[in-house]
């Protein structure tokens, strides 16, 4: 199978579905002329030209805005957030006009929208850009969040979220986009809302989704090779709709677990995961559920402290073991 | 440093007759009454939802038009075939304008499931798409990128329509709104961002919101086309302007700003009390000066098109369709708690074509 | 004592500290002049004049951001949001600025707001104007959270905010505004992060915040009388700080545990409490913790469905009951 | 409806010879020669942290004010007393102009603890409340709003100051900015907002992001003066407008707003590519006759202030300095993990005045 960067995966995603659907138009600060700031978009210009491939002014909420005004008449648009984080600008956009639409409008209209961009830290440009906002968003019933870890999935996914017809908040990261893992040639979705195992294992069940993911599978390597424990890994890829059933399996299973990701504590993602696991499978829970997230502050931009602020395969490793106790 | 001279008003357009503006020439009997029966219709429609927001069947906000039915009636009946409209919470006159009919709108603000939004959205989100009505929106300034997109959609799909966007003195001064000019006017779009300036946001006056010389004039700093309608209680100087502005929109894909004067008989909503910040005799100066519609009925009977029949018949029946839309919402059922979790996801609603897995939904 | 409502004890918050620091300004749309939408700050102009007490246009972002640029300068802003929810459009300016100014100056600024409007359902005004949005502001390190339940506490609350040095949220609720209670004429705080038992009892926890404690009396009350049970009610007054060591040694004491508020479900402030819950209490746990939240859909208008949307005593007494069978 | 004629820009001012401004003819030489030094300085220090960058010191985002520094000097060298400044991520020639120290910006840049906010904001987080200088933002445009603040604090305070408030000609399409201006205009705030048009926001160019005739005159719409500086390489030109502004602030507490237009040598940021937008012939172009060191070196040879020998020890201890900051990163301390905690809340790092009790952070 061809092996191509999680950055191509989105590209050609993109690619196939601008060929597939007239309206599908792909828009944002710097997509087209510029080639993204990530370089994401790059060469869609110049192969589909500027009708297509829209360059906007830095005024994400009078594009996001103009982008939910076009879905509403039967558009797709694949909106572009350079760093996902420059939501905050638009949130009331998103969150009050995408969100809300349909159900104001007693179902009569429906938001086939596409917001995409990445949302992580790591990358040493301080704490306004880098916002992890996966839990913020899928707070909203009408949204779909999905977060895409290995290049497979950032390809299945995004067809799938531009073909769905309610509004998708599409979370990349920049530290995954020049990871390459095997990318089918063909045409192939990944339905949102389901979690992939992406490791087996009996002992401890680690759920996590995005690049926590990557260093989750590290740590197992580090459990395996030193106190031979099998984790089984979960990657949730999409957060709203949520595989709650594959995550309960592996708990039945496990009776241990570990939530892993990279926002801040407070009412994150990881903290409804384990409202709903102690809630449907509190019997089979042999310990506390415990999580490594980041450490709760802003994100720092020292490059060494940040990269000590997230997840780390160490402290999953130390975290799965205190689980273990 | 050079302090430019306050932006001039233009008014060339509307001191002229505008019943002679080509728009207005053209126009036949039965048209003209029309767009007379469109304002009384309104204003009866208005006046019952008090009266149910004073008996208890109606609640929350309840932002009322009236006053102002000249623009929307000047507005809506401009608009050709592919030509759409949003605008914000005080939406009723503007619904009514499109043709949405009374019923489903008096049952929406009753909160049932027989109103346009199934009782979902209420009287700020009215929503009719098949009338290319967008809403409704309830967020100030938040309809006006929408509405910079739905232009977007037209110019898109090669249709030569417009998007008539509305909002109110206040909204300008939203960071969206300004987001908006700057991109239709960048991308050449298909929009007339209409101000309906009725001179106050809540108890804020124009002046007290606004800094600069007028609110359309703002438009110029985007190199944008402007133009305000001074007298906009005339609904054929509303017209006149508004086909001006469609007409670049259609012809030349480009957008405008344009601001009605006009004014609130209410309070801002109708829970509000109206005494902090505008004297009585206002009110009672421009009712007496400026309603619309007796200025229209004057305008009508002087052509001879209108008589103190039509006039009667015209009273009686928006009366008795009013009547009949507050029976028919009274007698509607609400929404169940089945349909709470309707209408969020368009995937759920459509299970036949649904393609995710996993949990929408949680408790 | 004497009793006032609980919208004249944030009036008299204000007015307390506008008499005590001359830094102190209230800053809104209509708070002035038109004596605040829902009338908390009526008076204030005529007897504090123009300077303290500042009418705004309607720009959020705009005047939000210049209560925060006031603050750094040691102004001590009290915001009005007319709703809360318009915290949407000011979302930026609150939660990069307000929120991280002190971090990313490495502790040289600090930002002595107070961000204040109601942020509840239950009104009839559909769900743009409904949002209660506690988890999402209290997910930002550098934020702290309030939500007074009662006119005493929203006075004491009100007036510790003010004076804190860091950006508050506070949150209050249009349908308290005209509740009653004891409030003592002089002065006195209630300091941010303190819970409040507000009934003791052996048997159940019911756990929560806002109006929704309210309700959680009335069920307390259900239970009594219906089944002889005795619930153990805890506000929590303050989102962020949190008072845990209130709520755990509740549930070591009942063992069992009901959550209640009135956000959305997903990601909210009781999945945080659950989460921390089982992972410090696991021992101590019965059962299952479970939730009683707004049905997850965006608000419904329409008012009957409006109220069965929102969480009522007899769903919390159902709701407790589960937990105790 | 009226298409009004494209805003005439201001040249007025800039067109006589600014160096014969009062602002400037009462220099003494020292001070002239104090400019040139400090934008030496910064270009000197932009090309260590170029270096520094390409080493890989310093990570993320490096927005470099090469070609920009008449701007930053010039505005800075007018401040008085009481004047404050706000300004975007790239602001390390801001940062010089105010005074700050070249070791505290370095080591910022290098994210170690004796960096002007501890290593924890970076090259675009800057800060200095001592000398007024508060920011450094990263988010487009929103530090705009907060320089509003700033100046309705001086203004509450009673004090005779202005706040400077920095924007680029890509950040003037944001929201904020125009809520920012009326806010400003209404209140009479004594702020001068200052659009750093250097053509390009990213791969940009104005004409494609901005609509309308010029940046500045948008201001017209809120009837706030405002001013282009077209030579804006020319420190002089650049001191005689900005304290135009400053005086109206404050003597008469009024906004205004200042285009100055200028140029960056490098790309976005130092990460960037610059070779899809521009002419590197466009550059050197720039660079040949309007480099803003080299103008003003050359001016002030004619004038006979500067000599060969004096640029030569000022370009001397420029580097040196600069390579001294670049020592005192280098062996500076990162921040701690515990570090990570603080400076989150005010509070906790001030315990015994912490008033708060419960738990502030969690895991
Ligand atoms: C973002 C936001 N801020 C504030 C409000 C509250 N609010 C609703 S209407 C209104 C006044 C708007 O006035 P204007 O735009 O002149 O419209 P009008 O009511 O006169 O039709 C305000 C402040 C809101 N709905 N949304
Ligand atoms: C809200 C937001 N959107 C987008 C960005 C990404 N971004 C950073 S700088 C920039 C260009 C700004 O250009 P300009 O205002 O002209 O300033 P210059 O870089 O030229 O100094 C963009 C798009 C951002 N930081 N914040
Ligand atoms: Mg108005
Ligand atoms: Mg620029």
């Amino acid at each position: 199978m061809p092996v191509i960067t999680y950055r191509e995966a989105l590209r050609a995603a993109m690619a196939e579905e601008l060929d597939r659907d007239p309206n599908v138009v792909i828009m944002g600060e710097e997509v087209g002329q510029f080639h993204g700031a990530y370089k994401v978009t790059e060469g869609l210009l110049a192969k589909y030209g500027p009708r297509r491939i829209v360059d906007t002014p830095i005024s994400e909420a009078g594009f996001i805005g103009m982008g939910i005004g076009g879905a509403m008449l039967g558009l797709r648009p694949v909106m572009e957030l350079m760093f996902f984080s420059f939501y905050s600008v638009a949130f009331d956009q998103i969150f009050n006009n995408a969100a809300n639409i349909r159900y104001m409008s007693g179902g009569l209209i429906n938001c086939p929208i596409v917001i995409r961009g990445p949302a992580n830290g790591g990358t040493n440009v301080g704490a306004t850009h880098s916002h992890t906002p996966e839990s913020i968003a899928a707070y909203h019933p009408g949204i779909k969040v999905v977060v895409p870890s290995t290049p497979y999935d950032a390809k299945g996914l995004l067809k799938s979220a531009i073909r769905d017809n309610d509004p998708v908040m599409f979370m990349e990261n920049t530290l995954l986009y020049g990871e390459s893992g095997e990318v089918p040639d063909g045409e192939y979705l990944v339905p949102l809302g389901s979690a992939k195992v992406m490791r087996e294992g009996g002992d401890i069940s680690i759920i996590g989704h995005g690049r926590a993911i990557q260093m989750a599978l590290k740590s197992a390597d580090l459990l395996k090779e030193k106190h031979n424990l099998n984790a089984e890994i979960i990657d949730l890829r999409s957060i709203r709709p949520l595989d709650v059933e594959t995550v309960l399996a592996s708990v039945r299973k496990t009776s241990r677990v570990l939530l892993v990701e990279e926002a801040k504590p407070f009412c994150s993602v990881s903290a409804m995961l384990a409202c709903i696991i102690q809630e449907k499978a509190f019997d089979y829970l042999d310990a506390p559920i415990r999580r490594v997230t980041s450490v709760d502050a802003p994100a720092i931009y020292s490059a060494p402290l940040e990269k000590e602020q997230l997840p780390t395969p160490q402290k999953i490793f130390d975290a799965a073991l205190a689980v273990l106790k | 440093m050079t302090k430019k001279s306050p932006a001039t008003k233009n008014t060339e357009a509307t001191a002229r007759d505008a019943r002679q503006a080509p728009i207005n020439a053209k126009l036949g009997a039965d048209e003209k009454i029309q767009f007379y029966r469109d304002m009384v219709r309104i204003r009866r429609f208005e006046e019952r939802c008090l009266r149910s927001y004073q008996q208890g069947k109606i609640g929350g906000f309840l932002h009322l038009y009236i006053g102002q039915e000249s623009v929307a009636v000047g507005c809506c009946s401009v608009m050709g075939d592919n030509d759409h409209l949003i605008t914000a919470y005080r939406d009723h006159g503007h619904a009514l304008g499109v043709g949405m009919g009374m019923n489903e709108l008096m049952a929406e603000n009753f909160g049932k499931y027989t109103g346009c939004s199934k009782g979902k959205g209420g009287s700020m989100h009215y929503f009719d798409p098949s009338r290319h009505y967008w809403g409704g929106h309830g967020i100030v300034g938040g309809q006006v990128p929408l509405g910079v997109g739905l232009a977007y959609g037209l110019k898109y799909k090669g249709i030569k329509g417009a998007c008539l966007t509305f909002m109110g003195d206040g909204a300008v001064n939203q960071g969206a709104v300004h987001e908006s000019y700057n991109l239709a006017a960048l991308m050449d779009l298909p929009v007339v961002f209409i101000i309906e300036n009725n001179g106050y946001s809540m108890g804020t006056s124009q002046e007290l919101s606004s800094a600069g010389a007028s609110l359309a004039g703002r438009a110029e700093g985007y190199g944008m086309n402007w133009a305000i309608v001074e007298n906009g209680y005339d609904v054929y100087a509303v017209r006149d302007q508004v086909s001006a502005a469609l007409k670049l929109a259609h012809d030349q894909s480009k957008p405008s700003v344009l601001e009605i004067r006009t004014y609130r008989y209410r309070g801002h909503s109708v829970a509000d009390p109206d005494s902090t910040y505008r004297d009585k005799t206002e009110i009672e100066e421009y009712k007496r000066t400026k309603d619309p519609i007796i200025y229209y009925q004057t305008a009508l009977l002087a052509e001879g098109v209108l008589t103190e029949d039509i006039i009667k018949k015209i009273d009686e029946s928006a009366r008795a369709e009013v009547e009949t839309s507050a029976q028919f919402a009274e007698h509607s059922p609400y929404p169940t708690m089945e349909d709470v979790k309707k209408d969020v996801y368009w995937e759920v609603d459509n299970p036949q074509d649904k393609k995710s897995t996993g949990c929408l939904f949680f408790d």
